[in-house]
């Protein structure tokens, strides 16, 4: 197992946002979590990046190493755990190329930094375009790439994507959902991706799990799951 | 014309003070949104630690021990000076603010009021009630050109103010630290997923500004050198207006604001009755936000970003 | 806990039973002990007289004294009130009981009484006591009134100071103008014995210019906030000062002295009480509730039908106008003031006051005034260490209880006066 | 509980027996207010400095003679945070529950003024060494002072210079937020112009309270024409306007008040000082006798020329001892010895200070002269001229 969460609980005051979930993911898969709003997703994604704190009880590894002695920084440049949140989170104020750069801010190869820039105007040529232009400017697609970019560019271990696919057009989805995979195959990119949009979600990835009110409820192969009768019923429409 | 033109050094001098220290000012505020109201009282610190410094090396020429004349005594003492004091600004922010990242801002504030008053008595508990001249180590020279007099020290301190808001700037805008900074002042929670060490970032702003009010309070005690432990009050407060008034993270706003601040103070008492200045001089400031309620250079932000 | 501290169990059942009624009897009784007993007493223990402050000065000053002026309080104070308390609690929950059945005006009226019959037989000890005493409770309307702003409203004003001053000037100018002879229009208009009954005349006046004062503040928070309001309100406080020292009429910076020795204990109590009881009826209303609602979010609080506008002129005008009433009686208390008084200084320590105590709070505020007023009195004898450490106080209290020691809480009359039941039952 | 009864009877016990020495002989009490932090504490340090000056002259008398009987002297020396709210605060502690039988201070009217109320009403003798303000004594016969008035000091300052350098145009730069400069300013522009005639003060400018930069009103002296400028400013900020002024290209003198007369104004204005003159209580360089005395022994304990805070501190103190020692007994009734030390004070002739001599004869301002001093060209204040009124 590359991540492995066991019995996360997570609380916002009194009221208790995770119950206690546990998964796994090996290396270089592809899992999301699905569920409606409110159900814990971006908690879950949050506390692993260490941005909330984790109620005792809880344990997470990754690589081996207990996540829970990481500060949100470290999880980031040292173990490689990026993490594209939801709504994006750019810098508006300030353009492409530094949004890019700011990712690796920990990164001391520079030759490294350039070959990934180069790399991620090779996934996303936009991207290469409007290099000089501030990024609160951008269509929402190219927000959405941007942030995938900066996510590559600062830790690729392992991705966690909160709602890639909030405020997309069909199409540009679908592109930047090709584009992740497209990351995952060419450079083993553990990708974990929670989403309301489960249909979507369920296609791209290999495995899933259903979360509702804090628990996960359901879990297994992204094909079954999209078959399965109460998934139907829930999340994808009928 | 010579009036106008003698007020307008004069507050181009008097205005450099006020931009140096609403810059610290609004690092801070840009950054955590937090109203540093211990930073008049750095300002004051730095000034102090500037004249220890100055003494001491002062002592060190004296005694033979260094042979340096006197105006690269001046360029050290506000070297050391300003890297000594950024230390007393991340103790600060260490001690004092940190702790209140999450509580409301307004906490926040309060500890810093708090923090601004320990600085003040220490100051008298230490050094005793006598004000502290400034030891004066350039000579003044006057010029006078066409009836308005400039002195050597008022171009100094016009110039070095000068260029320390040029090289924040350029810092700013060129380094991957000022670059985290103008994120973080964008969005804050985002910022560590980027791997940057937030309080790192954090505490290297509170440095720079409290190296920035040093530098401030040095060139204040070349121009005034007369220190006292509550010379930071009234300025800290007043670059506090400067620093809101020129917009969230604005470092070109600040300094405008703080020139500005300077402008219609000076302004104001060669106009009018003297005795009315702070009266006209506020009711203008007043005025300004009224009729542009969100600074010279901020952006009008969502509510939820309240104290 | 029953089994391991059987007898501090039984203690704190034994006290949970007591209803205020019972407390404030029990203070009662303290307060006439010491009234009697307590020179004697004081003498008796090894003090020179009747420790004014709870011996704390007397423990500063001469540390030996401490087992002294510590048995002292013990006796004088916690002895009696805990005793008193314990033992009237049959009787005394039976009177709550009896009286709260009544129009709720009348409890409160009974209990205030009593309050303030010991706080007068307090003060009466010395004249030092009445005098922090009255200060405290002006301390108390002044926080009270800038938590409306601060606290439930959320800005940030630095101008309550100013709002002080307009109120301290005014109401001084019409008592020295009207009453006093040699006052600034050379003969007393009236004669002096109308004038205790036109003294609230005199600070209604100081509220009401406090609050017209504030306009000048609530308009422009319509279209700004948070940050750039707290410069307005300073800018503001900036001007009022520099007002009064312009004006000749008031002596500019001389200062005005000579105001009429009219705010008395009673007086200053009653008018807190009136303060006490209007904001927390303001902030408990519609109103205080659409004042929350903007705090929380702005723009909500507009879609909800909020009228924002009216709410916050409403909430800075009553602030301002109880900052005002404040400083027509402190001018009075003090019988003088001057420009020079209202400036940093007083906005930092109102501040201090609002934020120690909690936001958002009646009772915080009243907490914040009574500790850092009577702190300040207390700890005189540390001199200057005084301001090492009450501002280290603070900033512990913020990091730990970030919203200050009682946010968030509301007076409640009803259940504050309400007989307490015991845990086994008996009432 | 009972044990705990136990225990408060052994420290009841322990306390009596520790407390059996308390005050045979009836101490005098002196209450010094002072404003030892806020805005001025070097007038508070100045204040408590010669204050224990005195104290330790009485210790080694072995206290007080009144009458026959040597009482021992206790001070009382408080805080007043340089507010007025604390002034009073602290009179009100000090006459009702330290019972001192005198107070020495406060000194700043901002201070004094309710202060004085607050002694008047107890009925309890005050003499405030420093505040010239004439609210501060006005109507309160309590309520004394050791120094002269503005209405005072500013003809002196007006005659002098008119008389002295035949000067037709003065320039006066004050601060209006406080209440010394600010009544010092006027009187001094109404007694120049009764001499020089309307519009002879060509230039009339103000600041606030620790401004820093004059250059604006400085600009405005310079253009007007004014012969000489007038500033009644504390010894920071006359350091801080004489420089400026100079730099600004003023060559014209520069005559100041007796808030120059403080040691550190020269330690901070340095040569741009010298050769000004002040109007003020005494001279420390040249002083003779007494004077001499008080300030080598203050320069030997603390380090420095005491200030004419200082210096009124110490007469204030030997006022109030020589009107306790002349109330002839102390009957240990504080009421009756509080209104024999008042009667006392206002009986005082020809009391011989070290800031002059003094009488009340009757009134609760002194007649007093003030001296004109020289700044010399080695920094020191040298006497020029008296004047009396």
């Amino acid at each position: 197992m590359l991540l492995s969460v066991e019995n996360l609980q997570v609380s916002y005051g009194n009221i208790k946002a995770l119950h206690g979930i546990s998964f796994g993911i090996g290396e270089g898969e592809i899992v999301c979590i699905i569920g409606a709003n409110g159900a814990g997703k971006s908690t879950t994604l949050r506390a692993i990046s260490r941005l909330v704190p984790a109620q005792p009880g809880t344990r997470m590894t990754f690589m081996g190493k207990d996540l829970l002695k990481y500060e949100p920084d470290k999880v980031v440049s040292d173990l490689g755990i990026s993490h594209v949140p939801e709504g994006r989170r750019l810098f508006g104020n300030l353009t492409v190329m530094e949004n890019l750069r700011l990712a690796t801010f920990a990164r001391k190869d520079p030759k490294g930094i350039a070959e990934d820039l180069e790399r991620v105007f090779a996934i996303f040529p936009r991207l290469k375009e409007r290099e000089n232009q501030k990024a609160g400017t951008m269509s929402g697609g190219e927000q959405q790439m941007l942030a995938v970019g900066r996510a590559f560019m600062s830790g690729r271990k392992i991705m966690l994507l909160d709602e890639p696919s909030m405020g997309l057009a069909p199409l540009l989805m679908k592109s930047v959902f090709d584009s992740m995979k497209e990351i995952n195959r060419t450079e083993g990119t553990t990708i974990l991706v929670v989403e309301q949009n489960a249909r979507m979600a369920l296609q791209f990835s290999g495995r899933g799990y259903v979360l509702e009110n804090g628990r996960l409820v359901l879990e297994g192969r992204s094909d079954s799951l999209l078959a399965d009768p109460l998934v139907k019923k829930a999340y994808l429409g009928g | 014309m010579a009036i106008f033109l003698q007020n307008l050094v004069n507050s181009l001098q008097w205005g450099s003070f006020y931009a140096l220290i609403a810059l610290g000012y609004s690092m801070v505020y840009s950054i955590l949104m937090l109203f540093n109201f211990a930073h008049g009282d750095i300002f004051m610190v730095g000034a102090y630690i500037g004249v220890g410094v100055s003494f001491g090396l002062l002592a060190l020429t004296s005694s033979g021990i260094l042979a340096i004349p006197n105006w690269l005594i001046l360029v050290m003492t506000i070297l050391i000076s300003m890297f000594l004091t950024s230390f007393v600004g991340m103790i600060v922010e260490r001690v004092g603010y940190r702790p209140l990242r999450n509580a409301p801002r307004a906490s926040a504030a309060i500890t810093g009021l708090m923090i601004g008053i320990i600085l003040e008595t220490g100051n008298l508990i230490l050094l005793g009630a006598r004000r502290i001249s400034f030891p004066s180590l350039i000579e003044t020279a006057t010029y006078d050109i066409g009836g308005v007099f400039l002195t050597n020290k008022k171009i100094m301190i016009v110039a070095v103010s000068l260029l320390l808001t040029l090289a924040l700037h350029q810092f700013i805008r060129r380094t991957k630290w000022g670059m985290a900074m103008r994120a973080m002042s964008f969005d804050f929670v985002a910022v560590p997923l980027m791997g940057v060490p937030v309080n790192k970032v954090i505490a290297l702003t509170f440095g720079i500004g409290s190296a920035l009010a040093a530098a401030a309070g040095i060139l204040f005690g070349i121009a005034y050198p007369v220190l006292d432990p509550y010379m930071g009050v009234l300025f800290g407060w007043k670059a506090f207006v400067a620093a809101i008034l020129g917009g969230r993270g604005s470092i070109l706003g600040a300094t405008l604001a703080g020139f500005l601040l300077g402008f219609t103070e000076i302004f104001v008492a060669m106009i009018f009755p003297s005795t009315l200045r702070d009266l006209i001089a506020y009711s203008i400031i007043l005025l300004i936000l009224t009729f542009r309620p969100h600074g010279f250079f901020g952006e009008p932000y969502s509510a939820q970003l309240r104290l | 806990m029953p089994d391991t501290m059987p007898k501090t169990g039984k203690l704190r059942a034994a006290f949970s039973r007591v209803p205020l009624l019972g407390w404030l009897l029990g203070i009662l009784a303290a307060v006439v002990i010491e009234k009697y007993l307590g020179t004697d007493l004081a003498l008796g223990v090894g003090l020179p007289k009747i420790p004014a402050l709870f011996g704390i000065d007397i423990m500063l000053k001469k540390p030996l004294l401490v087992p002294n002026a510590f048995l002292y309080t013990l006796l004088i104070y916690a002895l009696p009130v805990g005793v008193v308390g314990v033992a009237t609690a049959p009787l005394a929950n039976r009177a709550a009981a009896a009286l709260i059945r009544l129009p709720i005006t009348v409890p409160v009226i009974v209990h205030l009484a009593l309050f303030y019959v010991s706080m007068h037989l307090w003060a009466e000890v010395s004249d030092y006591r009445a005098l922090v005493l009255r200060l405290t409770l002006i301390a108390v309307m002044l926080t009270l009134s800038l938590n409306v702003i601060n606290g439930y409203m959320g800005e940030f004003s630095c101008s309550h100071p100013g709002f002080m001053a307009l109120g301290a000037y005014c109401a001084s100018v019409v008592t020295v103008g009207l009453f006093v002879d040699k006052g600034m229009f050379g003969i007393d208009l009236l004669p002096e014995g109308m004038g205790p009954f036109l003294f609230p005349v005199a600070l209604l006046a100081g509220g009401v210019l406090a609050a017209v004062g504030a306009l000048v503040v609530a308009v422009p928070s319509f279209r700004t906030r948070g940050d750039y309001l707290a410069i307005i309100s300073l800018a503001f406080l900036f001007i009022v000062k520099s007002v009064i020292e312009n004006l000749e009429f008031v002596r500019g910076p001389r200062g005005m002295s000579g105001q009429p020795d009219w705010a008395g204990l009673p007086t200053v109590f009653l008018w807190t009480v009136l303060c006490v009881w209007t904001i927390n009826n303001y902030v408990r209303s519609t109103l205080g509730k659409a004042m929350n609602a903007i705090r929380d979010n702005e723009l909500a609080a507009d879609a909800m039908t909020v009228d924002t506008r009216r709410t916050k002129m409403v909430g800075f005008l009553f602030a301002a106008f109880w900052a005002g009433v404040a400083g027509g009686l402190f001018a009075h208390v003090l019988r003088y003031v001057n420009p020079g008084t209202f400036g940093i200084q007083q906005l930092a320590e109102v501040l201090a006051m609002v934020y120690f105590g909690g936001l958002n709070s009646v009772y915080g505020s009243i907490v914040g005034a009574v500790s850092i007023s009577m702190l300040g009195e207390a700890l005189r004898p540390l001199e200057i260490f005084k301001w090492i450490i009450i501002p280290l106080l603070l900033i512990l209290v913020m990091i730990y209880r970030p919203t200050g020691l009682v946010a968030f809480k509301d007076l409640d009359a009803e259940s504050l006066l309400r007989p307490k039941q015991g845990p086994d039952g008996g009432a | 509980m009972r044990r705990g009864l136990t225990l408060c009877v052994c420290v009841l016990a322990v306390a009596m027996l520790l407390s059996t020495g308390w005050a045979k002989e009836p101490t005098i009490r002196i209450g010094i207010n002072a404003p030892l932090t806020g805005d001025i504490p070097k007038v508070g340090e100045g204040t408590k400095f010669a204050a224990q000056l005195w104290l330790e002259d009485i210790k080694a008398a072995g206290g007080i003679t009144v009458g026959k009987k040597k009482h021992p002297v206790e001070l009382i020396i408080e805080d007043n945070e340089s507010k007025a709210e604390s002034a009073v605060k602290v009179t009100t502690k000090m006459i009702t529950e330290d019972d001192i039988l005198i107070m020495v201070g406060p000194q700043a009217s901002k201070q004094a003024v309710p202060a004085a109320g607050i002694a008047n009403n107890y009925k309890t003798p005050m003499i405030t060494p420093w505040s010239t303000n004439p609210d501060s004594t006005k109507d309160k016969p309590y309520v004394f002072r050791a120094c002269f008035l503005d209405p005072f000091q500013g003809p002196v300052v007006a005659n002098f210079i008119s008389k002295e350098f035949k000067f037709k145009k003065a320039a006066v730069l004050y601060d209006v937020a406080s209440d010394y400069p600010k009544g010092l300013a006027e009187f001094f522009r109404k007694a120049w112009e009764d001499i020089n005639g309307k519009g002879s003060v060509v230039a009339y400018e103000s600041f606030t309270t620790k401004d820093t930069d004059f250059s604006s009103q400085l600009t405005k002296i310079i253009n007007s024409g004014a012969q000489v400028l007038f500033t009644p400013q504390y010894y920071n900020e006359v350091a801080l306007i004489v420089q400026q002024a100079h730099q600004l290209g003023w060559k014209k003198p520069i005559v100041g008040s007796d808030s120059w007369g403080s040691a550190e104004t020269i330690k901070l204005c340095g040569k741009d000082c010298y050769g000004q003159f002040f109007s003020t209580h005494y001279a420390a360089a040249g002083a003779t006798g007494e004077t001499k005395k008080f300030i080598d022994r203050y320069k030997a304990k603390y380090g420095y020329v005491p200030d004419d805070v200082a210096a009124l501190t110490w007469d204030a103190m030997l006022l109030a001892q020589q009107a306790i020692q002349s109330t002839g007994a102390l009957s240990g009734d504080l009421k009756k010895d509080r209104d024999n030390v008042r009667n006392a004070l206002s009986q005082v002739k020809k009391f011989q200070g070290i800031t002059g001599e003094m009488t009340f004869a009757g009134k609760n301002d002194p007649s007093k002269c003030a001296v004109i001093v020289k700044i010399s060209d080695a920094g020191e204040f040298t006497y020029y001229k008296s004047v009396c009124p």
